[in-house]
């Protein structure tokens, strides 16, 4: 049991190391201001590099390595100071459902411009009425010729307004039962027909879009999968979505923020790290923070083996949400009465930790609720039975829907 | 045994209930949120026309003279609707501390305007984060003059006076200041919740007046704090059963895989502990509102009760309002985060939970010692 | 708003306090040892003077009196030092079942004996496999002449062994739908066939039974209700069962305990009641025991104004179920490391706080578990729909019941 | 990045399995509770033979010179099978004692006999219940001699020596006492765990023998206890995951409303945090395992870590384990108890949750301070 890097392993760290020490600083050079801009010119950079997707194989644009370079990879770039996001939908879960399900000249066509950041995607699949339910959905998809015809509404859409593409499911046909009337499209999101709304959030940011189609057409060449078989293609699509465990590093929502901020704050003219209920919380989230991290170390030495992590990683997220929420809740409190304040004057890291209630909530919902998590590790990891369902057999369009 | 309002009070809340569905919607609270005033002017002059803040001031200085059980109604409903007013300010505290401190020329001087609503009271306290104790007070009193500057005073930026928590030596006091008099600068904050307004105030050589015994400043406070304690918990507990109506009509109506989702047991059982939280909640905030209107020895023991209690109730229903709305939950459309947003300011700006468990503890233990 | 008494409640608190503190300290006299026949003693006392199951009527052997009174009478019986229990099934339970179902006849036999404590019932409804799904019950009745013959097996009956009747609900047609095969008796404890064995729990107490039937006789005239509605004649025993809101009074596992024990005790050479940890820890379970306790009194209220109180009263059980839990535990952890030990020397209460946790998890499974309480505040208080039930409409022989 | 037991402490950890699946099913841990013995004899000797209380032991002293690493891995095993053994005092507390503060003359003499399970030594520290300090420490050494009580002494009763605290004058030390010798008054206790054997020992004027430094005590005990803790995670986590089973096999055979139980929503999302709780607990036990075996500087921390996580997941896994089974789980025929026993008994018997919670803030704050 050691963290150590076996040779191969060290070796390949030494010469990512060796790449990136020379090259981030080169993007001090670039003029673009604008994140997306600089995140696509530091992709490039990777890519020419050949450090760009680094699992996928080179002739679309990847390096061919193992998932543990990969993942080493990612550490390394992570202590260097370089712009990134924008590729993760792209790169982590449409080009894998693409090379399951495209054909060869496409992958040819569009995996390497993913890999070089020239293209951004985007995932078009929950809808308003759908929430957990994603194979409720009702945007509807009418062949035409060569061609079919989309009608309906999309939403939480991270980045419409900025892709090139986007990968979509869709109602086909509503007089099957629901999972089985699906079909799978990716599409130009310049098409015509297609309106773009950012939806505010309640912290104020905007970080998610409702897309609307109307008569928006799409080649049939470029339906993934069979059409009615649309869930099977979305499941390849979600499977890649990245469960990540985050960590609970150094950031504000951590141990570490709440300490640094108990420890300049007084209680009853006391440091608050000296308050014996202040100590006992903090060493909770530390547990938590520590339970992660070392689940996701045991995580790496799994794929270091060659094994595919399970679904136990949906733990990460599930145990970070709520605990940023408690986090953001507590240090407020630790503010007493100006704890409510956003201004700076107010105290240390003014306004960070209310600002950063607000999006709290958020995080427990997005990418599957709280609920959904559970339901996850109750069913594939516990193999505890599915909860009655009794939408599986019936029409789509029987299906008890309520008001909305 | 009667431990619950009377026809009368309950009358009153009925009214309140129906003036307030009609002038103050949640769009109200939202127009203030989401624009550049402190506060709704036509609502409050309704309110004062309705004679709510003239409630418990005594007749000989142009109030109502009614008890604290009225106003623990009208807290209630103005807490369901969210309404953006300086009410607590002014009434629960301003006034309270009129009331409890302030000398025969004092009272006669505020409380009449008070009760008519022309005058807005507030109280400017902390000057920094974390708890509020005599060494955290920096701003002073010399020769009748104040200087010093207070954080997050609620209504400060449209109240007509303060009472201000300062220090004169070692001695810590209360004192009255005109906000529109000279020395005075003030400067509107963000908060969590801008349908309620906060001002940095900073006082130079701004006119004085001693509030109480002089060195009796964190006593008198407290009583305030009691006083304002019970009636914020009322608000509390009202913003709380809001919040769990607002879920429960949602997951009544949503439906995921062919049914509602108020039927998966999952929120069912969320929704029971919520309504639970505000059952004890309720019946602590009923506790709290009989020690104040009989001036009981228990009140300071009761007003934590139902603070604490209160507070948590609020916390639990509104971030479980947004989870069990899902993504609808954290949209600005959706009236959820007024309920947060309003939680998190309630729960922290006459001090935390925590805060009052402990004060909690050391009342019982007081208690204690004296039996 | 006020907890006094109205001048008519008042007169009648004066007359039953000067009858307790007359007839009370006669208890002094009453030669048995063996807590039920104290028991039994004392409440022929009561049922002499007029005091026994105030709201009965009176040719039952009750006096007549109000909710309001009834409770009055309560408080101040609990006042005075005098032996109680083993009434509550036969007075609180089968009592109002016989009201509503018995003959003329039967109810005159029966409920002045019931009223005088002379005879004691226990109730016969919970089996190995039901659980918290009563109606699960296969305890079989069949008609033989005038008679019932029963076999079977009931659990967790209290007082079995020294009960004189008992109130049973059985299954007589398994091939209709679960609710609708079940038919209610009363029966003499004393019959032949009936077998009763003790269920040691985890504490090492054995407060409940088991019950074996053979061949029990049961006259048809004994039983209650019509063939088959056994579902509805248990609904009105279950009704009455007390949904008592504990108040969490000065007991052990309460505020006031754990304040008691941790004032003793030391952390880091100071008092355990100055840990803030501590502190807020004792202060929440205050908040909790204060909230029931005045729920306690708006329920009061209600009564007074001849109110009938709903189903929210299912939550005191449940908060002072976990809650007893909760501070058992946590008192033991004060005891640091001793705290395992159950004999006195070890600290103060020795012993107590240990046999309190063992006996915890019984409180929150007996009487309906913590999830049936919560099932029933969200659909009987909060009206949200029932979950998806399969076993609604199925002959009862069909429905799945696993391996056991 | 290898973080995970190697295949040679796999395969110990499978020949630990079937060992005790054979030797040490439950009854065994049940015919102790209920019976009179103090321990499974027969079973101490099988463990003996099969060589686990050498396994951390230098060769030089007839151990096996294994690392802490296969001592973790038969401590999970020894924890899922409850095993009724003296293993715990012995292995993870005196022998690490000596191994940390003997002089080689007190190694000569014990460790040879601890490996070979011959001798067995325990920890006496408490002397009342709250939290262990110099002051809570009565017993006192004066010209060799040791006078004192000690409680809840873990195998005391059947232990050939003790590691007994003590002091002299105003110095905390540890001390060497021979059980059998004269001086010594042992009387078994009731506990919650009577598969756990405790005594409560009186010593008069008996000969102690002065381990490591005169006045280190504490120090040398904080030792022996990370130590401890790591070890004691580990049965632990293993106890956590049993009830989890538990709770799983019975929810899915037993059925209400014609469905498994298991399929409710409420009990599917408890053991999903049963689970959470077990995984986060085993991957911090893994970090206490990498810092015992490399006797790494993040000890203290990753000790203390390692227990917090560890004793939330067995309460947790331990109570609903219980709620889970219902009615038959507060049986004394179902085997829920035992743990729920033994949970409590860890929870407590090297130091509460919050007593670690709080050392391990301690430590991380002596951390930041050197760095």
């Amino acid at each position: 049991m050691d963290f150590n890097d076996t040779q191969q392993e060290a070796d390949f760290r030494q010469e990512a190391r060796r790449w990136l020490e020379e090259n981030a600083p080169k993007m001090a050079d670039v003029k673009a201001t604008d994140p997306i801009e600089r995140a696509q010119a530091w992709q490039m950079m990777k890519y020419q590099a050949g450090w760009a997707c680094l699992r996928w194989p080179k002739e679309y644009g990847g390096r061919g390595a193992s998932a543990v370079e990969s993942s080493i990879f990612s550490e390394e770039e992570g202590r260097v100071s370089v712009p990134v996001g924008a590729f993760t939908i792209g790169q982590g879960m449409a080009a894998p459902t693409m090379m399951q399900y495209a054909s060869e000249e496409q992958k040819k066509q569009y995996l390497p411009r993913l890999a070089s950041g020239e293209d951004i995607w985007c995932q078009l699949f929950s809808e308003p009425a759908g929430g957990s339910d994603l194979a409720a959905l009702t945007t509807r998809s009418v062949r035409d010729g060569d061609d079919w015809v989309i009608n309906g509404q999309k939403i939480w859409t991270s980045g419409a307004h900025y892709s090139d593409y986007g990968i979509m499911v869709t109602r086909s046909d509503p007089t099957v039962p629901k999972h089985k009337g699906l079909t799978y499209f990716f599409l130009d999101m310049k098409s015509a027909g297609i309106e773009i709304k950012p939806i505010k959030q309640i912290s104020g940011d905007s970080n998610f879009n409702e897309v609307y189609f109307t008569d928006v057409r799409i080649p049939d060449s470029q339906r993934l999968g069979k059409v009615g078989e649309g869930w099977a293609v979305s499941m390849t699509t979600l499977m890649n979505e990245r469960a990540a465990i985050a960590g609970g590093g150094p950031g504000l929502l951590s141990f570490e923020g709440a300490y640094a901020l108990a420890s300049e704050l007084q209680i009853d003219d006391a440091p608050a790290t000296q308050d014996r209920a202040v100590r006992n919380q903090l060493a909770d989230w530390y547990c938590k923070e520590s339970g992660l991290k070392y689940t996701f170390a045991r995580t790496q030495s799994a794929l270091s083996r060659g094994d595919t992590p399970g679904p136990e990683n949906s733990i990460g997220k599930l145990v970070s949400a709520k605990k940023s929420q408690e986090i953001a809740s507590f240090c407020i409190d630790l503010m007493e009465m100006v704890g409510a304040s956003l201004s700076p004057e107010a105290g240390p890291y003014g306004g960070q930790f209310q600002n950063a209630y607000m999006g709290s909530p958020g995080g427990r919902i997005a990418g599957g609720s709280d609920e959904i998590m559970m339901n996850i590790i109750a069913e594939r990891v516990l193999g505890l039975p599915q909860d009655i369902r009794v939408d599986k057999e019936v029409p789509f369009n029987e299906i008890p829907t309520g008001n909305k | 045994m009667n431990f619950e309002f009377s026809s009368e009070q309950n009358l009153l809340r009925d009214q309140a209930k129906s003036f307030l569905a009609d002038k103050s919607p949640l769009r109200v609270a939202r127009q203030v949120l989401e624009g550049e005033s402190s506060h709704d002017a036509e609502l409050w002059r309704s309110i004062a026309a309705m004679g709510w803040t003239a409630t418990t001031i005594p007749e000989k200085y142009h109030g109502l003279g009614l008890g604290q059980l009225e106003l623990c109604v009208i807290a209630e409903e103005l807490g369901r609707a969210l309404s953006p007013v300086p009410f607590s300010s002014s009434v629960y505290m301003a006034t309270e501390a009129l009331l409890l401190g302030g000398s025969e020329a004092q009272k006669e001087a505020l409380l009449g305007k008070l009760a008519q609503g022309e005058a807005i009271g507030c109280m400017a306290l902390a000057e920094q984060a974390g708890s509020l104790s005599p060494n955290s007070i920096q701003s002073t009193v010399s020769t009748g003059k104040l200087t010093g500057t207070k954080l997050m005073v609620a209504d400060g930026d449209l109240a007509d006076f303060a009472v201000v928590l300062a220090k004169s030596g070692d001695d810590c006091s209360l004192y009255l200041v005109d906000l529109n008099g000279d020395g005075v600068e003030r400067e509107t904050v963000a908060t969590m919740d801008p349908s309620r307004s906060h001002a940095r105030i900073s006082f130079t050589a701004a006119e004085a007046d001693l509030l109480g015994t002089a060195g009796d400043g964190f006593q008198l406070l407290a009583g305030v704090l009691d006083h304002a304690a019970v009636l914020y918990a009322f608000e509390q507990v009202a913003g709380a059963e809001a919040c769990l109506d607002m879920a429960k009509e949602y997951a009544l109506q949503r439906y995921a895989f062919g049914r509602p989702i108020a039927s998966y047991q999952a929120l069912k059982h969320r929704m029971a502990q919520m309504y639970v939280a505000c059952v004890l909640a309720r019946s602590n905030c009923y506790y709290g509102a009989w020690a104040l209107s009989t001036r009981a020895a228990e009140l300071p023991v009761a007003a934590a009760t139902a603070r604490v209690s209160a507070t948590q109730a609020f916390k639990m229903c509104a971030e479980e309002n947004i989870q069990i709305h899902g993504g609808m939950g954290f949209t600005w459309e959706f009236d959820c985060h007024l309920y947060y947003r309003r939680h998190k300011l309630l729960a922290v700006n006459i001090g935390s939970e925590s805060f009052w468990k402990d004060r909690l503890i050391t009342r019982i233990e007081a208690q204690k010692a004296a039996a």
